[in-house]
């Protein structure tokens, strides 16, 4: 046996090469942004309010780089956002005489729960359908996609709620310790827990079997079924928390604006280097893979870019990153 | 002779119109390799399929150790002391050889890293190094999925994993097809060792000197149905030809 | 808390953040706005989200904030998502003046420059029992999303104000998605289930289009009463067309010029109107000539 | 050899078990719309009008087949169609001093042919890209999703386009031929046509074996990333023409109002059992997969169903229909 | 002896680290039957990949009949008369096999029907079927997808595809590993049959009595270099045993 156990380290790992180029395209574009307006783009406010606006979909996107690592995809996680956010603060408000606004901690608290039970819930279900019917994955979250945006409006009788409590909103929401905004470290956490799990744990190496070959894997005798289930769920409870943390931020539970919140996750995924054939991802990349287009929308409005060129130019530069990273993998594997 | 440690009996198995096994039954003791051949497409793979919960058959019993059992998923032959080495391999591409080999049965870290499921990559690591040293498997780094690795590299590592974890039978479906001439003696040698060890190996293959070589009976399946029953020692290349193309044919195989 | 910063920015200079990009209300708008601010020496940016939504406005209302303009002009997505994010802007020391929608928080505009969408759908439904006249029939809505502010707050409006006329039953919303081929389709299936149908609001432009689709597809142009929303070039063609019976028209360009007016005075040491409401009129084709001044602009 | 070699008559292979129980339940949804609402459901009027409300995404969901077949994706359909139309009623105007509404089949014809210019531009794009550059489809398409959305409201200055001429929406908008809308008769025979050339042709047969196995396609030496352009150049091609189908239909380009047609054309695809992994899947089953959909939001509104309940109603049948496809084909191959 | 048909030269191919072909050569003429052994990871199926068009050398040359070459794509290889039996078999599992062995080279209806490309799915499915027949290979359906076969049904499908096709020159990559005993006499036998009409076989073997009795010369790859040449009629199976590791290894190979 001349094989050499060369040893990687776990930063090794977590920063491969499948992420290394990304993530100077990431450094480019800032260093680009940074250099036209150094007085707006590279401030600590800029910085803030880019990572805080990124949090939520960070979140989501974590949980969506599982679902997708397991070769399946998840459309409803922006309708189970709304949903949980809806059911949440419709509970705060409940406990409340219809309005929590100036409730204290343990009617936060509550509501934390009935956001991450809402979201595991529709989780389950996607979960359930997935793993147990052979029913495609993109039909079953295409369904709670449809469903949990419904069952939202029902509950909310199609109109956003407010009367989100102030010391939620004005800690969770818009506080900051020791200048970092407190929904930036909350994201940093499940996305620092999501990429250790992944990367060093057995439920993510059975995440990466899975969706590698799935009958390999459950003829090796791993609960494939069950997996899934768990992954599903994970996806949905954090869509869960999603929705509190937008609670948290926006001070109300919107019904709209998050259609496309499925799409942009996805999209961060498959940016950062995630395969949608399943197998192959990370958590890095994916992080990485969220920035980019946040990055660019705020260079773009910074910079003064007319508003119709704006999405012109985030498509391009999307594709022209990918492009950059796949030239640059390719030459490094035939070297 | 003892009792059988593996018993089925008459097991039919449809896909769509296509039958793949029409009555086969199949017998193994332990402490003896058994080798099953047939022509291509007899359904020999679809038997080992069906005996290690991979499929499941339209009917037909299966007893072990002596108690008739169902084997609803893999993890049910797996849990007695069944491994198999598919034909088709079923490793995961994207995964190293180590991650393969201890795919399902991982170690983890000791202490309470370990209780949170944290992998001990580096002890699965160094053994899986030894188990494919011997087998005299090469490999040029552990570090690449599994998919880049050679043919025979690929299937050295599917025969480790199942002898690693075996503790009553073994199947191997066509374990030495893809292997070199060093790497077929070695994998002969361990088919050997775990006989010896008291475990039944059950293994398929068309090399019939092979065949010979290493077993102590054979089992012939022709068209799905088990045709001819021979102990090794007491046939011929010939005879095995001539049951397996139907010009020989016994009674109540 | 988020923001805390200092810096001083360029008092002359002042932004528009419209609800939405490419919508002819919205455009018109913004000639108003371009047309005043230039008028009073002031150097102007549009920052307008893809869609009507808070999660789009919000990163533009921090990114134009980064700038550091003298005055924003805004339409908040959402009464009270759109309260942060437009309190650092105050708090930055940038005027704040909302045009066509404002938030609940009352303290951080100001002024306030729109006319009422709930009037207007009271408006659209008295329009509506009137092209009808005595007859008796269904009438529908056609809705964008639910959620939708301003679109939920002409939907109110015209379903209180509907219930005043026996002979008109109430079959309720459909809402669309805001697509216009939902829109014909949900039409024409109504149609369907209520064959006496006699009239529809829609509640805006796609919702329009769609619906006045749906008549044509069925035979029903002219037949079916449809009453719109907003004044766009295409929506005054089928005015004059027939394919629409009457649109309730909003006074975007006013509400620009107006808002810039209100920015400038509360930048050079005047006082600012705290509240300021623009005419709501409904067109028909009868009197639309007269009325040419509240055709809405596709370009400046 | 004992290969009993069995014909299967082109009816039987397009109309496969595959499709059987999807359209088994299409029926069966007509069934139970026209029990409830005989009056209303089971007339020409509904027929027709369901028809014609779905030619448009009938003729986009047709390339997406091909594209979903090759194992690629295209979101970006619906801004190709917004861009088509666009470009398209822009030309027509400027060929008609500003207002084509009075213009003549001269016009007509021009306009034509720049919306199907203008969709196979972007279609071409997009296949150069996934084919020469390894860019994952999703990636591709989500930029020229933005994209073409971007240039068509740059050049349209934001604004959706009238002027449309009366000719085209008074022929081919709502003109009817022995009582069959001329819309319908146009999607039908794209769908015609692209059903039989992807059954029997050797176009048809390399997207099949692209999405079964690429890089066997590739030795046996068939011109994959040729082929790959030509499958989206199609899929462009039919998004362009789809853009002149909704202008005739609307009488005006909309720029807004085509988010979603990308994800409902793919889901016709997937629910018309088109495997998302490639290499299997049918036309006719894509038109089933796109009816589905349209005759249950119809069904609801016509029967009465509550607007919040009907998104959620919609999910459950949509879920439950390929759950009975699923399970009746499943039971069928292990007999 | 004649000029060689292929003749390549000091090719490297690296993959990430690994170094698969690290100045390997190989002759082929026309009329022979050469087969290429060596250990598994030894560097043959790279070595086959880069002269057929499947991967690309780093560097080295290759000529064919006297002029030098590249073959940037598996179409450049085969417009030369070069087919191959690829190890992984390369087929597209949701095809039937008539479709598959006619994959890229499919036969149209005539008249204006074939013009539009229409496919004459019975005559290949009829050809098809004798094709396998020669092969001596069992379907019970020729309708199925070429996924749901059987190891060795599959493997004979990608046999039979390349003979059909080749003119100057066939790779085998392991042809017969998966093989029963019928069959494989089968392949030997075709593979005679198409030396005979002047073609080069080159036949990748681990099975070496197999490899005497149909080959002409033999060629040894070790550690991704040619390290032996041999007449099959001169050597023996212990002498190719010696050659493949490395207990033997001739000067200039
Ligand atoms: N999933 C499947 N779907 C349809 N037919 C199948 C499937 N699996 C096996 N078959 C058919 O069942 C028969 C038996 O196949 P099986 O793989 O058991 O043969 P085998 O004896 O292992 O052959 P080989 O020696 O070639 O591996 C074959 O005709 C094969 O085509
Ligand atoms: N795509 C790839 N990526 C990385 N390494 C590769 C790749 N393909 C082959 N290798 C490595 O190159 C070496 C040679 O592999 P190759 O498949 O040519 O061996 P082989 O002689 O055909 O072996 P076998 O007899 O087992 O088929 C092996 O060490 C293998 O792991
Ligand atoms: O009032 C505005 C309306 O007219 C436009 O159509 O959409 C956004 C609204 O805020
Ligand atoms: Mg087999
Ligand atoms: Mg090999």
């Amino acid at each position: 046996m001349t094989s050499d156990v060369r040893e990687r380290t776990l930063a090794k790992r977590l920063f491969s090469a499948n992420t290394l180029w990304i993530a100077l395209v990431l450094l480019v574009l800032i260093a680009v942004f940074g250099a036209i307006r150094p007085d707006a783009v590279l401030t600590t406010f800029t910085l803030q309010t880019t990572l805080v606006e990124t949090s939520v979909l960070l979140v989501l996107s974590v949980g969506m780089t599982y679902v997708i690592i397991t070769s399946g995809i998840d459309l409803s996680v922006g309708s189970v956002l709304v949903f949980s956010g809806v059911t949440s603060a419709m509970t705060m408000n409940a406990m409340n005489d219809g309005n929590a606004t100036d409730a204290g901690w343990g009617t936060v608290l509550v509501g934390l729960v009935v956001a991450l039970v809402s979201g595991a819930a529709w989780g389950l279900l996607n979960g359930l359908l997935v793993a147990k019917t052979g029913i495609p994955p993109l039909i079953v979250t295409l369904g709670s996609f449809g469903a949990a945006l419904g069952a939202g409006q029902l509950i909310s009788n199609g109109s956003n709620v407010s009367g989100v409590p102030d010391v939620l909103s004005d800690n969770l929401g818009t506080g900051t310790w020791f200048g970092i905004p407190n929904l930036v470290l909350l994201a940093a956490v499940v996305t620092g827990i999501g990429a250790l799990v992944l990367a060093t744990t057995r439920f993510g190496r059975y995440t990466y079997a899975i969706g590698s070959n799935e009958e390999a894997a459950r003829r090796v005798g791993i609960a494939v079924t069950g997996h899934l289930v768990k992954v599903y769920l994970l996806a949905g409870t954090l869509a869960g928390l999603a929705g509190f943390m937008a609670l948290a931020y926006f001070r109300v539970a919107s019904i709209t604006g998050h259609d496309t919140d499925n799409l942009n996750a996805i999209a961060g995924v498959v940016l950062g280097g995630t395969s949608l054939f399943g197998g192959a991802g990370s958590i890095v990349g994916t992080v990485l893979g969220v920035f980019i287009p946040a990055v660019l929308r705020k260079g773009f409005v910074i910079v003064g870019v007319n508003v119709y060129w704006q999405p012109i130019a985030v498509a391009i530069v999307l594709v022209a990153a990918v492009w950059f990273d796949q030239s640059r993998r390719r030459a490094r594997n035939q070297r | 002779m003892a009792e059988p440690l593996l018993d089925a009996r008459d097991l039919v198995k449809h896909y769509g119109s296509v039958e793949a096994l029409r009555g086969a039954s199949f017998t193994a003791y332990a402490g003896e390799v058994v080798s099953l051949i047939g022509d291509n497409g007899a359904g020999k793979s679809t038997l080992v399929k069906c005996l290690s919960g991979a499929e499941q058959p339209d009917s037909g019993t299966i007893s072990f150790d002596g108690r008739t059992i169902s084997l609803p998923t893999p993890t049910a032959a797996r849990a007695l002391g069944i491994e198999t080495v598919y034909q088709d391999l079923a490793v995961a591409p994207d995964l190293d050889p180590a991650a393969n080999l201890f795919l399902g049965r991982e170690l983890r870290k000791p202490g309470v890293l370990g209780w949170l499921g944290v992998l001990d990559k580096k002890e699965m690591r160094r053994l899986a190094t030894s188990s494919f040293g011997d087998l005299g498997v090469t490999l040029q780094s552990v570090d690449v999925p599994i998919g880049s690795l050679s043919g025979g590299q690929r299937q050295s590592v599917a025969v480790a994993r199942s002898v690693v974890w075996a503790s009553k039978l073994v199947f191997m479906d066509e374990p030495t097809a893809a292997l070199g001439v060093v790497q077929r003696e070695r994998v002969l040698d361990v088919i050997k060792r775990v006989r010896d060890q008291g475990m039944a190996v059950v293994l398929i293959s068309h090399n019939m000197p092979e065949v010979l070589a290493v077993s102590d009976r054979v089992e012939v399946l022709r068209l799905g149905r088990r045709v001819a029953r021979f102990r090794a020692a007491d046939t011929t290349v010939e005879e095995l030809v001539g049951a397996m193309t139907g010009a020989l044919s016994q009674e109540d195989a | 808390q988020i923001g805390d910063t200092g810096g001083t920015g360029d008092n002359k200079k002042m932004v528009l953040i419209p609800g939405v990009a490419a919508e002819p209300f919205y455009i018109s708008m913004e000639c108003g706005f371009r047309e005043a601010a230039k008028a009073k020496g002031y150097e102007v940016d549009v920052q307008a989200p893809a869609k009507f939504d808070s999660t789009l406005q919000t990163p533009i209302v921090t990114g134009v904030l980064a700038n550091k303009p003298g005055a924003v002009l805004i339409a908040p997505t959402d009464d009270k998502a759109m309260a942060g994010p437009m309190k650092q802007l105050k708090d930055a020391g940038i005027k704040v003046v909302e045009v066509d929608t404002k938030l609940e928080d009352t303290s951080i505009a100001v002024s306030t420059v729109s006319s009422n969408n709930e009037q207007g759908g009271q408006l659209a439904a008295r329009t509506l029992a009137k092209l009808v006249g005595e007859k008796p029939g269904s009438v529908l809505v056609l809705n964008t999303k639910a959620g939708t502010s301003t679109t939920d707050a002409r939907a109110k409006g015209f379903e209180d104000e509907i219930k005043k006329f026996p002979n008109l039953k109430y079959v309720g919303q459909q809402y669309t998605d805001n697509e216009p081929d939902q829109a014909a389709s949900k039409l024409t299936a109504t149609l369907a289930a209520n064959p006496d149908l006699i009239g529809v609001f829609a509640t805006n432009l796609n919702t329009g289009e769609g619906a006045a689709t749906g008549l044509r597809n069925a035979g029903r142009t002219g037949a079916v009463n449809l009453v719109g929303f907003d004044a766009s070039p295409k929506q005054v063609q089928d005015l004059r067309a027939g394919a629409v019976q009457a649109l309730i028209a909003q006074d975007p360009a006013t509400i620009g010029r107006t808002g810039v007016e209100q920015a400038v005075a509360a930048l050079e040491g005047g006082t600012a109107e705290r509240d300021i409401e623009t005419d709501l009129v409904a067109l028909t084709k009868d009197d639309m000539d007269a009325n040419e001044k509240y055709f809405y602009k596709q370009q400046c």
